[in-house]
């Protein structure tokens, strides 16, 4: 790991609807400036998050209509990128990470999958995903292999 | 969302002119789409070099845009950037739609 | 590292006052269970966490009388645990983590200190000090050589 | 902060009768002891065994506690546990006073 500025253990909060995501990321990324992301890696963060909090709100969080926020924590180490996300909603079905693997798109065009790939981008791009709840919170991370 | 729409050596092109086709963006640009291209006959070329980020659901608005132009219309894209490129990539969607390098690219394929 | 159950990425919250730091400390150790951390370790971890706090509340929030709350975040990871404690109050002296050594011992009784051991306690006890003021906050990371 | 004091061989000993020494309880240490140990001569032994942490406003405590004492009466300490005794060793304060393993080993030093 070269000698970057230190990353503080950095929390954002954002409403617990579709259109605060944007700006969630946006935060997050400007906590990670001092770690000089190439484009590529940025759009990794981006990517992850973005499932992640549309899984949260779309789901997890499904008909509170934005009374609850969504955290989301981060941790640069030696090994990586943790992002945490944190919310109060509904707990994983089983428990569990969901994973599940890509759509099939090799079908007829009116059978194409229009979505289902969240969990499948987030296990593709992320090295650990790890979850657990605590209480009434799901706590999911990310360990992201970017400004090792 | 902000979409134009322009015709070129007689090829319908759709330019999204935002940066983001994001979950918050995904029903409005699949309403967009299908308004700019009703009626049409043609295959419409989608140009992306203006989006820098799509998420799962940019993608699914896609999708479901070619869906609803199908099975009279083709929808082709052009233009995508590395961001873009790569979820098309890993999703295995860039084998589904035609993909141009540049809408210049498209057009020479496309027209005639 | 061995396969202990994952951390995620918690935080704590507690008023800014020096009868919350007891607790602040207890609710820290809760969640560190999982790392089953042995008795020095645990000691470690306490005695780094209350000179922190005491002196984020004897100095940082001198004379905010508990208005304002602390936070006390963790994350553990290959590197060790690290603890990151936030505030809204005034920033270090000279923008950094002061570095002052043990007061001298080696006197006569009536002249025996009884202060000034807190930041040489943490600096011998923590791998790794790093500060930043980001707006308003104050974070102080600590990073501990524990469940390794 | 609860201290209890009584006599053994002739030897005051003042118990302290919780876990922890830190920042909130360090003030009313000091008095306390300084109210148990009133009007005595002898050497007071200051008995940790029940203290299982400690913090550095808690060692101030009772460094301000011998000085209290001094220069008439001397405090020595028995019964460290391991977290005590680590902050005693690290900033020297165990050279400073007299530490004894257990109160039996500090009795025997200093009865007569
Ligand atoms: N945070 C979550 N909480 C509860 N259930 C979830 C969560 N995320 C995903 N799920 C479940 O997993 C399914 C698949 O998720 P995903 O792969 O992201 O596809 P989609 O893009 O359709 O949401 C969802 O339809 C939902 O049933
Ligand atoms: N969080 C803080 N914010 C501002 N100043 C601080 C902070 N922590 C310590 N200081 C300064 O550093 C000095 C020494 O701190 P320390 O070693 O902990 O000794 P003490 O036990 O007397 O607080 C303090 O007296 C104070 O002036």
């Amino acid at each position: 790991m070269g000698r970057r500025p230190p990353l503080p253990l950095f929390s954002i909060s954002l409403l617990g609807v579709e259109d605060a995501v944007r700006e969630g990321i946006a935060q997050t990324l400007a906590w990670l400036t001092p770690l000089e992301l190439s484009e590529d890696e940025t759009n990794t963060v981006q990517l992850v998050l973005a499932e992640a909090l549309n899984n949260v709100v779309e789901h997890a969080l499904a008909g509170t209509g934005g009374q609850t926020t969504v955290e989301i924590r981060g941790h640069h180490g030696a090994s990586g990128l943790d992002l945490c996300i944190v919310d109060k909603g509904i707990a994983m079905p089983d428990g569990v990470v969901p994973r599940l693997p890509a759509p099939d798109v090799t079908v007829d065009v009116a059978d194409l999958p229009d979505g289902g790939f969240g969990w499948f981008l987030i296990h593709t791009l992320a090295q650990d995903v790890t979850y657990v709840r605590r209480g009434k919170h799901n706590y999911l991370t990310l360990r992201l292999a970017v400004a090792l | 969302m902000e979409l134009t729409s322009s015709t070129e050596r007689g090829v319908p092109i759709v330019t999204v002119q935002e940066q983001r086709i994001d979950a918050a963006a995904a029903l409005a640009f699949k309403d967009r789409v299908r308004d700019v291209t009703e009626g049409g006959q043609d295959t419409v070329l989608l140009d992306l070099n203006h989006v820098v980020f799509i998420d799962s659901s940019g993608l699914g608005a896609i999708v479901a845009s070619m869906k609803i132009l199908s099975p009279k219309r083709r929808l082709v894209l052009a233009g995508l950037t590395p961001a873009v490129d790569k979820v098309f990539r890993l999703t295995r969607m860039d084998s589904v739609f035609g993909v141009f390098a540049t809408v210049e690219a498209a057009l020479n394929e496309l027209q005639e």
